[in-house]
């Protein structure tokens, strides 16, 4: 896993919430590193921590966070333990983030050209003006139609798709190395999804950053992934580029993700489902957390949490079905003609 | 307009408290303490009030009255407006005139209805011109009664008695008397300061004024203070050097101290009883119960604490006397003013039987002040011990007391009378049998009899007209008319540093001709 | 004369029936209840609001005018003050939230909202004036005598404020374009300073009448308690001497003033509110 | 696949015809919410809705269910226009006849209400229970049916995850035994393991009770999936309707290609390929008249009489 | 990675029968009402709870004290007036019958009063401060109750009409409201006062004026939301009548609204009446509020304190119990502070 193009490292991250009700152990054990001009989606269904793990990258934890251990390294540079001083001089800079909902993510009482032009005015020490010149550009680049006047419009002047895109400038105009993306497009109509999903990908080309893309649409992550990882309760479950996951998946829940989704040709007449809802993490099980919901579950399941087994170089599961002892399984109908399907591209 | 206080406790000018603002400066229209207490400061009439019941030289140097007391001759001395120009017998000829005219709307013309022709003018069926005063030449005031009145030199320090230059009513025009400088003044201060709305004002030495070298202080500051406390506070900081003490509290407080005044007001506070509404209150055994199931000695003393006195009779005490002796001694009915529970309960019961009543609600009206408050509340205890009485406390503003005791809309009211000058009968006319103040509505046909021979043929005997004014509060108090509480006192406080100040019971009040500071 | 206890004043004495008359014509009040009504509109509408029972002779309009002075001063110190104050302490109590500055702001608005202005005037004039001599006692001659009465009017508007601003900055510091300003890199100060306080600040102008009513309701026993010549003071007085006249001319200046106030406020939400600038809408 | 509209005569259940629903009418703000749309629903079928935000789809349903009071246009449900329901049992009965499932499994269950009561709520109204024995056993088959137990009958929906809350839903709109629901985005709001419990559920509905829906989504796998004919809405307008299959491989209007071309694909190498087709909708503002018309047999586009022509071909060409 | 495996029972990979552990639809927390769930954050909000306390205190005291006559006895005893507080057996200077008098303190129980107690000391006419303070706060809290009364009669239905008519409706009845808004309270009750006398039953038609004013904006507020909310939705489209679904659907989830909303009327109500007597508009003697004792007091507070101290402590820790309390019900009931 250790790669000198890496330039984030997270290692064993744990993470706690303090609440009335006790102790939710949100992360746990979750390490994955992202590389160079690489995009990395993160998936899997709400509340698997997704979100709190890339806050945490960014040093935005809500006030009741606990960091139980484990580490985040920037260019080898350690990020957990920062203070928030440091930290502001780090965000924005060298990490962006795009934010879910474009609709309240901008300061409604401020001019869109000041809120794109800010960075540069905290982190490079610009001029208003020379900032405002490279706001009109980046807003020109993210396909905003007669730029130079709308740099005076407030928000509400825009639409979703266009205040997305101007969050996106925000994002670029630094010229960050790593931009954390949570759900971008979730609140957005698949067209204009569309149009915004291709323009992070031409805008990414144009200046070499790295994305993490969070989502739990499997058809986006399809689109824009390089390499993805798959998340349930707190842990990530599988990882592995973007055809492994989608051509050669290993982990039940991922097997579940895959075939609940049908695609523009799904003909079978019951969809497959996963079973019941994700766990409690006031109080995680003891071994695989999906367990309970997994059909092919093992008793071992219940004992112990499964390692990370490794299934090629890039390609890597927490699930004991993976064990030599253990039995061999015939996964989802759709699974197995994926996998087919795998194994033709890889003859290619 | 003012410095710190230390600058001010050496200066000399008395800083005095009043507790109500200055609503005119307007001789003819002003019915009020604080407006008297000003003008008769800032102006003066013919005659000054002076101590026990006298009266001094004013603009009059001396004047004479006829055998028949039909005819008053003043003597004017020369003195001057504060603008310059001479005060002349025509001032006073227009400012009567003026103060009777019905179009000037002066809630104090009845005090004129002996002077010839007042009351016709006042009810616009004479000419204003034909008013019995007359000018004989610039310093020579002649004035004509239509009947006797003994107490005439009583009225002419009153404040619509005094002179109005007429020329300056002309010139102030609507202004006039609405603010200190649309006004011209004869007395030893002038009025500075006064916007017509604001709350300070200042009697500020007139050089004009005929005796100015006897007066000894720069002038007296009024700063209207509404609230008890914090005048107290400002007193004691040094920022007042006179003020009102309310209360039982403050006036303790001072009781013992060489700052304290208790100033008497020749004013009674009493009780009518609505014998037009409640049948039951025509029993006289119903109202002497009443009556003495007050004790006026505790309720005074414990209650209102302020220094007021139990009444002692209907008028008030020191009022007038007679050959060294007071009204109220010659007059005094204890069974009318005694407290004596257990006599009460007999007669109440005597009483209701008589009316053949059980029981009985009443409410009992009065203001909706702190004195107000105190009394009903007070009275509601006192009678409550009178078996099946009940009583209902209704405390109103001023005004509205008033019109509900004039309409009759009461059951039991606390009225009060202050005397206009020093005679009984300023007390006495209230309860004939159809003057308007006569809220209660008893009718005794030997006092009205009384009255009448004092004002009319007993005017010129002062024996005689002394014994009917006796003889008619024995009347009033023997068959309980009114039930007296008690005589109202008007307690300061005054720094030491003054000295000097002069208070009368009746009339102006207030004079600070003598006053000096140290 | 007719006595009103406590207080010598005196009342329409034996007046002849057209005196009487006279008196009532020069007030109007001869005429049905329903013209009265009408002329006073009338008149009203022109700043004619009759002449005062308690002055005699004083057209009401001039006695509101000549008195509104210290009044207006004294309610837009208390305003500007409290309001200012408030802000700030809102402010902290939200940017230090569940700390002990956040607990004392708010234990600082609590006590402001709930200790009446009437008991505080008579405790701080006790104490500062009397006990301390630190400040004039009552009275209205220069600054030092505003100072009192300010603080005592000031109270509730900066507890109000405080109370408010802390909540709608908790808000909005939970907000997400306040998160995305956090991932730009701005600092603490520059996230409050340039987007929290604007945002937070704008719906505080929708309080400022009510606060306005707040203070116009206090000033009258404070102008009462530290004896200041103005509308207040004289607003009770007249109401407990029925005045009338001057209760009606109060009143509705009093009204005026608000409506003015919440006039005011509203274009000035406009102006600063984008949102409704430009279309005219809220929400 | 397999369809549940086997009989492809099937009776009309619900007839729409230039409907129009305006919002603030006469005033500046006035929305043109569904703009004169017409089509029918046959029996059995599940006839999607699909369209991009604020094109009406919601407004239509509502409409349908007569939530609000429609603009103009006609609108018939079994055969009697819904707007001319003049007696009381009619009303009732259409009320209970058709009923509908929400997009927000939060904010479609009063959270101060216990499950059962939600559930009953449509028994209660109508008063489809003999007794509260009655009642409870009814709620409970209902849970059952919908894959719940029991126990939960008497839990809050707080409780419950967004699968299970929007199963309450159903259940709720069960209650009242209907024939026609309308489900307007059942599953945006749900994950997508979840999303697969519901929409088995509802087909499993269909089959055993053979319901009718309206089904409300723009999510457009799961519409083409679950749906039997597609309707393709855009700022008020009904642009296209055809067979699920034929809309997927033939679409025709422009903005249906839009559409198409816009839906993620979770398989990589489709993606990699994605063309975008761009859609102009100012096309359509030129001023001549459109209407839906049959190109071919139950595949209808929105167009002037210049257009069909171009529209045949495209069908026939492929392109 | 995989290792030490060694510990694990035999059958460790064999599959978990037949799937029966797929619980589905299992819950596990214990069911907790939005109430309950509410009281306990309540529980935990120490000066709320102290608070709540406090006016339960003042409540039970108030109208409790009225059963037992010697302690509610507000009868006048003219020469044992102004005496400070005493409390037998406690010699602290303010509660032991001492006062100063001209520099000195001195015992001012003497005389007729030598054996009697006043524990809050007697008033000018000698009443029971103790008591009459108690029958003050009885005022206030009626006042309080009759301000929750308008509240929840008028306030909330005027508001539940405006927010679910809506339209023109809502438009006019909200013009009312905004003109109701611009005229203050004091005013109209001055206007009152023009036409009735002062008393509880004009300060009632001012709180029946205007008092539900605010309510009425928030519970409209709130309605207009939970209108479109799709539950009520979806009552709508089960054909449930208008007013039962105001009744189940709305004032249950409108009841955090109105409980906190309630609980901020209260102090307002109380100020306003204090504030009324106070400047003697209030209530009549012989009936005496808060306000009418601390005005009562302040005439003397230089000399008897006490008079002024009691009913002002009383007052102000009333309203600072319900402000408090109230500010902790609005965290209680807000979803947003679970944390
Ligand atoms: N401030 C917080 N306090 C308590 N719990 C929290 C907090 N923030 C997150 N959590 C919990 O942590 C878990 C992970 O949350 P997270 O937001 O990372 O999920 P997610 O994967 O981003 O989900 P979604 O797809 O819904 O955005 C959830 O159970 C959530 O309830
Ligand atoms: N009650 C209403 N008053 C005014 N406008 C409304 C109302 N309801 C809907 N609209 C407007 O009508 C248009 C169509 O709304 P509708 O909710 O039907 O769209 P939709 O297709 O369901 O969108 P979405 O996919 O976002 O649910 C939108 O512009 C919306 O703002
Ligand atoms: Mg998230
Ligand atoms: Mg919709």
């Amino acid at each position: 896993m250790e790669n000198k193009d890496d330039i984030l490292e997270v290692r064993d991250l744990k993470i706690n919430f303090n609440t009335y009700a006790g102790k939710i152990k949100a992360i746990r054990d979750v390490s994955f590193d992202l590389k160079k001009g690489e995009t990395l989606a993160i998936v899997g269904e709400s509340g698997s921590g997704k979100t709190v793990t890339t806050r945490s990258i960014m040093g935005l934890n809500a006030s009741n966070t606990e960091i139980a251990g484990g580490s985040i390294k920037f260019n080898d540079e350690e990020i957990l333990g920062k203070s928030e001083k440091e930290l502001s001089k780090f965000r924005g800079k060298h990490i962006a983030e795009i934010f879910q909902d474009p609709m309240t993510s901008l300061d409604p009482t401020m001019k869109i050209g000041r809120q794109i032009a800010e960075p540069l005015m905290i982190h490079q020490n610009m001029s208003k003006d020379k900032a405002m010149d490279k706001a009109l550009e980046m807003l020109k680049l993210v396909g905003i139609t007669n730029a130079k006047d709308r740099l005076n419009d407030y928000p509400y002047q825009f639409s979703g798709g266009m205040r997305q895109r101007i969050v996106i400038a925000i994002a670029l105009i630094t010229y960050p190395e790593i931009i954390i993306a949570d759900e971008p497009t979730t609140a957005l109509d698949v067209t204009i999804q569309a149009k915004i999903l291709k323009l992070m990908k031409e805008l990414q080309d144009k200046i070499n950053t790295s994305i993490i893309f969070i989502t739990h649409d499997l058809g986006v992550v399809a689109g824009m992934a390089d390499r993805v990882a798959v998340m349930y309760a707190g842990k990530i479950v599988e990882y592995g580029t973007v055809d492994e996951i989608f051509y050669n998946p290993k982990h039940p829940y991922t097997w579940g993700l895959l075939s609940s989704m049908p695609t523009l040709d799904t003909k079978s007449e019951v969809l497959p489902s996963i079973p019941g809802t994700p766990p409690d993490l006031l109080e995680p099980p003891v071994g695989d957390a999906f367990a309970a919901r997994n059909k092919y579950a093992l008793k071992i399941d219940t004992i112990k949490q499964p390692p990370f087994f490794k299934v090629s170089d890039t390609h890597y599961a927490a699930t004991w079905l993976l064990d030599d002892r253990a039995p061999k399984v015939t996964p989802p109908d759709e699974i197995v003609k994926r996998q087919k399907h795998f194994k033709d591209i890889n003859m290619k | 307009a003012c410095g710190n206080s230390s600058q001010e406790s050496k200066s000399k000018t008395i800083q005095w408290q009043e507790s109500a603002n200055l609503p005119t400066l307007d001789v003819s229209k002003a019915t009020d303490h604080v407006s008297a207490e000003t003008l008769s400061n800032s102006n003066e009439g013919l005659l000054n009030s002076a101590k026990d019941s006298k009266v001094a030289p004013g603009v009059a140097e001396s004047y004479k009255v006829s055998k028949d007391g039909k005819t008053y001759t003043f003597n004017l001395r020369h003195s001057k407006w504060s603008d310059g120009k001479p005060v002349t017998a025509k001032d006073f000829v227009y400012g009567w005139q003026r103060s009777v005219a019905p179009k000037t709307a002066s809630q104090y013309s009845y005090l004129f209805d002996h002077v010839k022709n007042a009351t016709e003018i006042s009810q616009n069926k004479a000419p204003v011109s034909s008013l019995g005063v007359k000018a004989d030449g610039d310093y020579k005031l002649v004035v004509t009664l239509s009947k006797p009145q003994s107490y005439f030199k009583y009225l002419v320090t009153m404040t619509p008695f005094f002179p109005q230059s007429e020329s300056a009513v002309k010139k102030f025009g609507s202004a006039y008397g609405t603010n200190s400088s649309s006004m011209i003044y004869n007395g030893p201060f002038k009025v500075t300061g006064w916007t017509g709305t604001n709350d300070s004002w200042t009697l500020t030495r007139n050089k004009e004024y005929w005796n100015n070298k006897a007066t000894k202080i720069d002038g007296v500051k009024f700063n209207v203070q509404k609230t008890p406390s914090t005048a107290l506070n400002e007193y004691q900081s040094g920022k007042l050097d006179a003020i009102k003490l309310v209360g039982a509290q403050q006036v303790g407080q001072y009781k013992n101290s060489k700052e304290f005044h208790n100033e008497k007001t020749a004013s009674t506070f009493y009780l009518e009883l609505n014998q037009k509404k409640d049948p039951a209150f025509r029993n006289v055994n119903i109202r002497k119960a009443l009556s003495l199931a007050i004790n006026r000695q505790q309720f005074t003393k414990n209650t209102l604490g302020d220094g007021s006195l139990p009444a002692v009779g209907y008028v008030s005490p020191g009022l007038a006397s007679l050959k060294g002796k007071d009204f109220t001694n010659d007059a005094y009915v204890k069974s009318g003013v005694d407290y004596n529970m257990a006599e009460a309960k007999k007669l109440w019961a005597k009483g209701l039987k008589e009316v053949g009543k059980k029981n009985l609600n009443v409410s009992l009206l009065s203001d909706d002040t702190a004195a107000g408050k105190n009394t009903t509340e007070y009275l509601q205890t006192q009678f409550e011990q009178l078996p099946g009485l009940k009583v209902t406390n209704q405390n109103l503003p001023f005004k509205s007391r008033l019109s509900r005791s004039q309409n009759g809309q009461f059951d039991m009211v606390v009225s009060a009378w202050n005397g206009d000058f020093p005679d009984p009968i300023t007390f006495l006319t209230l309860f004939t049998s159809d003057n308007s103040y006569n809220n209660g509505k008893w009718k005794n046909a030997e006092y009205d009899k009384l009255v009448q021979n004092a004002e009319g043929q007993d005017a010129n005997n002062t024996d005689k007209r002394w014994n009917d004014m006796v003889q008619a509060e024995k009347t009033l108090m023997n068959d309980q008319g009114i039930i007296p509480i008690y005589h109202q006192a008007q307690p300061y406080a005054i720094n030491s540093r003054v000295q000097g100040v002069q208070f009368y019971p009746t009339g102006s009040g207030l004079d600070f001709r003598n006053a000096s500071v140290k | 004369m007719k006595l009103m206890p406590g207080t010598p004043l005196t009342n329409q004495a034996k007046l002849s029936p057209t005196e009487q008359q006279l008196i009532l014509q020069q007030y109007g009040l001869d005429k049905p209840v329903w013209q009265q009504y009408l002329s006073y509109l009338a008149n009203a509408v022109h700043g004619n609001f009759g002449t005062s029972f308690q002055f005699s002779d004083q057209p009401v309009s001039y006695l509101i005018s000549s008195r509104i002075g210290p009044s207006l001063l004294l309610g837009l110190q208390a305003m500007l003050i409290g309001v200012l104050l408030g802000i700030v302490l809102g402010a902290l109590g939200a940017i230090k939230k569940n700390t002990w500055v956040d607990t004392s702001t708010t234990i600082i608005s609590i006590l402001g909202i709930s200790i009446p202005s009437f008991v505080l005037a008579i405790l701080l004039q006790y104490f500062f004036g009397l006990k301390l001599r630190a400040f004039p006692i009552a009275g209205w001659s220069g600054f030092a005598y505003t100072i009192m009465p300010t603080i005592a009017l000031a109270v509730m508007p900066l507890a109000e404020s405080a109370r408010f601003v802390r909540t709608e900055m908790v808000d909005v510091l939970n907000s997400d374009y306040i998160e995305l300003a956090r991932a730009k890199g701005l600092g603490k100060l520059g996230i409050i300073y340039h987007h929290a306080l604007r945002n937070s600040l704008i719906p505080l102008i929708t309080i400022i009448g009510p606060l306005a009513v707040n203070i116009m309701t206090g000033s009258l026993v404070v102008e009462n308690i530290f004896a200041i010549p103005g509308i207040g003071e004289q607003f009770v007085n007249s109401i407990t001497t029925n005045d009338y006249p001057t209760i009606m001319g109060l009143t509705i200046v009093y009204c005026f003033m608000l409506c003015v106030v919440l006039l005011i406020t509203d274009i000035v939400y406009g102006l600063v509110d984008p949102r409704i600038r430009i279309t005219g809408k809220r929400d | 696949m397999v369809k549940n509209m086997e009989d492809k005569n099937a009776p009309k259940i619900l007839q729409v015809e230039h409907l129009k629903q305006f919002f603030n009418v006469g005033k500046p703000d006035e929305v043109k919410a569904v703009n004169d749309i017409t089509f029918d629903i046959y029996k059995g079928e599940t006839f999607g809705l699909v369209g991009e935000s604020g094109s009406g789809k919601t407004t239509t349903g509502r409409a349908i269910c007569h939530l609000y009071t429609p603009t103009s246009g006609k609108i018939t449900f079994e055969g009697t226009d819904v707007s001319k329901l003049n007696s009381r049992e009619k009303k009732a009965k259409f009320r209970r006849d058709m009923q509908m499932v929400f997009q927000d499994p939060y904010a479609s269950l009063n959270p101060r209400m216990k499950v059962k009561d939600i559930v009953a709520e449509g028994i209660d109204i109508n008063h489809l229970a003999k007794d509260d024995d009655d009642r409870n056993k009814q709620v409970e088959d209902l849970l059952e049916t919908v894959g719940l137990n029991k126990e939960h009958a008497n839990r809050y929906p707080h409780e419950f995850s967004g699968g299970q809350r929007q199963r309450i839903g159903i259940a709720r709109a069960l209650a009242v035994k209907p024939k026609f629901i309308i489900a307007d985005e059942p599953i945006s709001a749900l994950d997508v393991s979840i999303q697969a419990q519901v929409v088995n559920l509802l087909k499993e509905l269909q089959r055993k009770r053979g319901l009718t829906y309206l089904f409300i989504a723009h999510d457009l796998s799961m519409v083409k999936y679950i749906s039997d004919r597609i309707g393709v809405m855009h700022y008020g307008k009904m642009l296209e309707i055809a067979d699920a299959d034929e809309l997927y491989n033939h679409p025709l209007h422009d903005y249906t290609r839009s559409l198409l071309s816009a839906v993620p694909v979770p398989d990589p190498e489709y993606e990699r390929q994605r063309q975008i087709v761009d859609y102009d909708a100012s096309k359509e503002d030129d001023g001549q008249e459109r209407s839906l018309v049959e190109i071919s047999p139950r595949h209808y586009v929105r167009a002037t009489k210049e257009e069909v022509a171009m529209y045949k071909d495209r069908l026939n060409n492929g392109k | 990675m995989a290792d030490n495996a060694n510990k694990l029972p035999k059958d460790a990979f064999e599959p978990l029968s037949d799937g029966s552990h797929l619980d589905n639809e299992r819950i596990a927390a214990p069911s907790l009402t939005f109430l309950k769930d509410s009281w306990r954050r309540l529980k935990k909000n120490k000066a709320a709870m102290i608070s709540m306390y406090i006016v339960i205190f003042f409540v039970v005291l108030a109208f409790g004290s009225q059963l037992i006559p010697s302690v509610s006895n507000i009868a006048t005893h003219p020469n044992l007036n102004n005496l400070p507080p005493r409390i037998p057996g406690i010699d602290i200077p303010g509660f032991n019958g001492t006062l100063v008098q001209g520099g000195q303190r001195v015992n001012a129980y003497t005389g007729d009063a030598a054996n009697v107690h006043y524990w809050l000391g007697s008033d000018y006419l000698g009443r029971d401060l103790l008591a009459r303070t108690l029958s003050g706060t009885r005022i206030s809290l009626i006042i309080a109750m009759v301000a929750t009364f308008f509240d929840l009669t008028i306030g909330v239905t005027y508001g539940i009409i405006s927010g679910w008519k809506g339209g023109r409706v809502d438009t006019i009845m909200q013009r009312i409201i905004e003109i109701m808004l611009s005229v203050p309270n004091l005013v109209v009750m001055i206007l009152l006062l023009l036409l009735f006398k002062p008393g509880i039953g004009s300060i009632v038609l001012v709180l029946a004026f205007t008092g539900w004013i605010n309510m009425a904006r928030l519970v409209r507020a709130q309605t207009l939301e939970l209108k479109s909310q799709e539950f009520v939705l979806a009552a709508r489209s089960l054909g449930q009548k208008p007013w039962k679904i105001a009744f189940k659907h709305l004032l249950p989830n409108l009841s955090s609204v109105i409980i906190v909303n309630t609980m901020l009327t209260i102090p307002n109500a109380i100020f306003f009446e204090a504030f009324l007597s106070f400047i003697g508009i209030g209530v009549p003697a012989p009936a005496a509020s808060l306000g009418t004792l601390i005005s009562d007091g302040q005439k003397s507070f230089q000399y008897l304190p006490y008079q002024m101290w009691i009913p002002a402590i009383v007052l102000s820790l009333l309203m600072i119990a319900f402000n408090i309390l109230g500010d902790g019900l609005r965290d209680a009931f807000d979803p947003r502070t679970r944390e």
